[in-house]
């Protein structure tokens, strides 16, 4: 009998959730057990983070999922590595943030943090504060949240002439594939007629 | 419309075409016999014809070439010539060297494709999660930092990161809860186009729409009306189009 | 004296970090050590990660950056987490391209369509927008085209430290290498000139 690893595949698992998380339901789901054998499984891996002082992760329960998070203690040096100036000008999130809107203008953050699947407050106040981005009007329907689109001073720090001389990209990568998956079907397709 | 004839791109380019000749018919890619493999070349393109797909014009001109590199065998040597020469210059002139160079460094890159491809699938084994909101932690005020360069290419691969992350998959359930209508829709659409039209229609017509999951969807809406006699096929030649036609009550 | 448990810190660092990564330089800064310290730590993290088999994570080297990364052991149950990616997988055309220019760097649109003995426009915008190449450069000479190099996006999409990780280009190729690569045109086109 083949021996599955739980605590490994759940770690994996949590961490690939990232700020998601994942309820007991779920975890049972892609381990393919009962939830109560799932719980058990949970339970076993927040035990060997506890007793393991050496592990900068947790797991912790939040809003009914569970998550890993970083470990308390270690706050000061996560301080530090956000107010690093080595931390680039324009950080990953950053930029995730800019090219969305970039892409989807006008764009609200809720809609922004659905594509992302983290939040997007600090990425989009850092690109306001560079001019990059600014509010270019406000959503239909309750809340009317605030849309957002790129600026002037983008096309500047960018070297664009204009907005459609951004390199055009989904369209392509769709192309392409829809090619391939129509060419598999077709096949599928002349198979199931012959027989 | 999407176009069928892409298998075409099976082959890369005619390099690629005569790579795969001189596997199947297991030659020495150092001693080429030139009119067999012009021989199959030509067949190929005359097929590709025949099958009305587009030949990109760099099949044409390596035809040209192989032609011409067969004439230049088949001429006889001559006499002065190979007395003027050694032998080891006389093979230096071999019409096909350069060719076969080609061949060699082209199959070296084709192979290196085949490692990227390798790297590829191994790196997407590895899932890695996106840098956490640490908003908390930060100073009240943002330091003014010196700009780096950031390019348009840092945006485009910050994008592109985004895209390649996985997403945690919705719920199971409502997943195929959607598809089970949207096929359903699909048959219902399709039939009333047929019935509407009183005729066959093409094939390729059915896919007006080039998102994946409609022609997925509109895919299998077609065989489940195949399966269940409510539509048939016909194809009146191997690689001829292929039409379908909503079978008459009574049929 | 108090302990500073610098593995638990580097491993809120990392995991905090996410895909972005951090550089050896910026775990030095942050944890405010010699670079020579600070490798040794992530070392030592290294080890306990591959010592302990019911750990789902691993550190991986991308791209000049080290990043915390689920163990690839356990995709098949990620594969049941979370959605296949956006993108498909390069197409034949566009690895070749990209092929020859990783190893040919910087290199103009004119010498990889010599090589390859076709048109190569497509998969050159395609490389683009997908960011695996840019333009480094320009050639001398009239014309003065566009010269093509692979970025840091090519090293993280393929799972390479550094260029220099590529495998090494095969002089002479194993004759069944090309034949392994059957293709069902070939066969058809068979078939319909055997009719």
């Amino acid at each position: 009998m083949e021996i599955i690893n739980w605590q490994s595949i759940l770690e994996s698992l949590l961490f690939a959730a990232g700020d998601e998380g994942l309820t007991l339901k779920h975890v049972a789901e892609v381990l393919d057990v009962e939830e109560l054998k799932a719980g058990e499984i949970i339970e076993e891996l927040i035990q060997v983070y506890e007793k393991d002082s050496n592990r900068g992760i947790m797991i912790v329960q939040l809003a009914g999922t569970y998550q890993l998070a970083t470990k308390k203690e270690n706050a000061s040096y996560l301080k530090r590595l956000v107010d690093s100036p080595n931390t680039a000008a324009l950080s990953q999130a950053a930029l995730e943030t800019l090219a969305i809107i970039a892409y989807k203008q006008p764009i609200t953050r809720v809609e922004i943090e659905e594509i992302r699947g983290v939040k997007t407050e600090r990425p989009l106040h850092t690109l306001m504060t560079k001019a990059l981005i600014k509010e270019v009007g406000r959503a239909e329907g309750t809340g009317r949240a605030y849309l957002y689109g790129t600026t002037k001073e983008f096309l500047d720090y960018f070297g664009l002439k204009n907005i459609q001389e951004l390199p055009k990209l989904p369209d392509r990568v769709e192309e392409e594939f829809v090619q391939e998956e129509a060419d598999l079907f077709f096949e599928r397709f002349q198979e199931s007629i012959n027989t | 419309m999407i176009h069928y004839n892409v298998k075409i791109d099976a082959f890369e380019g005619p390099l690629d075409l005569l790579l795969h000749l001189i596997n199947t018919l297991e030659i020495d890619i150092y001693d080429i016999p030139v009119a067999q493999i012009t021989e199959q070349y030509l067949i190929y393109i005359k097929t590709m014809n025949e099958l009305k797909l587009d030949i990109a014009s760099e099949f044409l001109v390596m035809a040209a070439t192989l032609l011409a590199i067969k004439s230049k065998m088949l001429l006889p040597k001559h006499e002065e010539e190979l007395d003027e020469f050694n032998s080891e210059m006389a093979y230096e002139e071999d019409p096909r060297d350069e060719l076969v160079e080609r061949l060699i460094e082209y199959r070296k890159y084709k192979e290196a494709a085949h490692d990227l491809k390798s790297l590829e699938e191994e790196r997407g084994l590895m899932y890695t999660k996106p840098p956490s909101d640490l908003s908390d932690l930060a100073k009240e005020k943002q330091p003014e930092k010196t700009e780096k360069n950031v390019t348009l290419y840092d945006m485009l691969a910050a994008f592109q990161k985004l895209l390649r992350r996985k997403k945690l998959q919705r719920p199971l359930a409502t997943k195929i809860a959607r598809q089970e209508i949207s096929i359903e829709t699909r048959m219902t659409e399709i039939m009333s186009e047929l019935k509407k039209l009183k005729g066959r229609k093409n094939f390729n017509d059915l896919f007006p729409i080039p998102a994946k999951e409609h022609i997925v969807v509109t895919f299998l809406a077609v065989l489940e009306l195949i399966k269940r006699k409510e539509i048939d096929v016909e194809q009146n030649e191997n690689f001829g189009d292929i039409f379908v036609h909503a079978i008459q009550e009574g049929e």
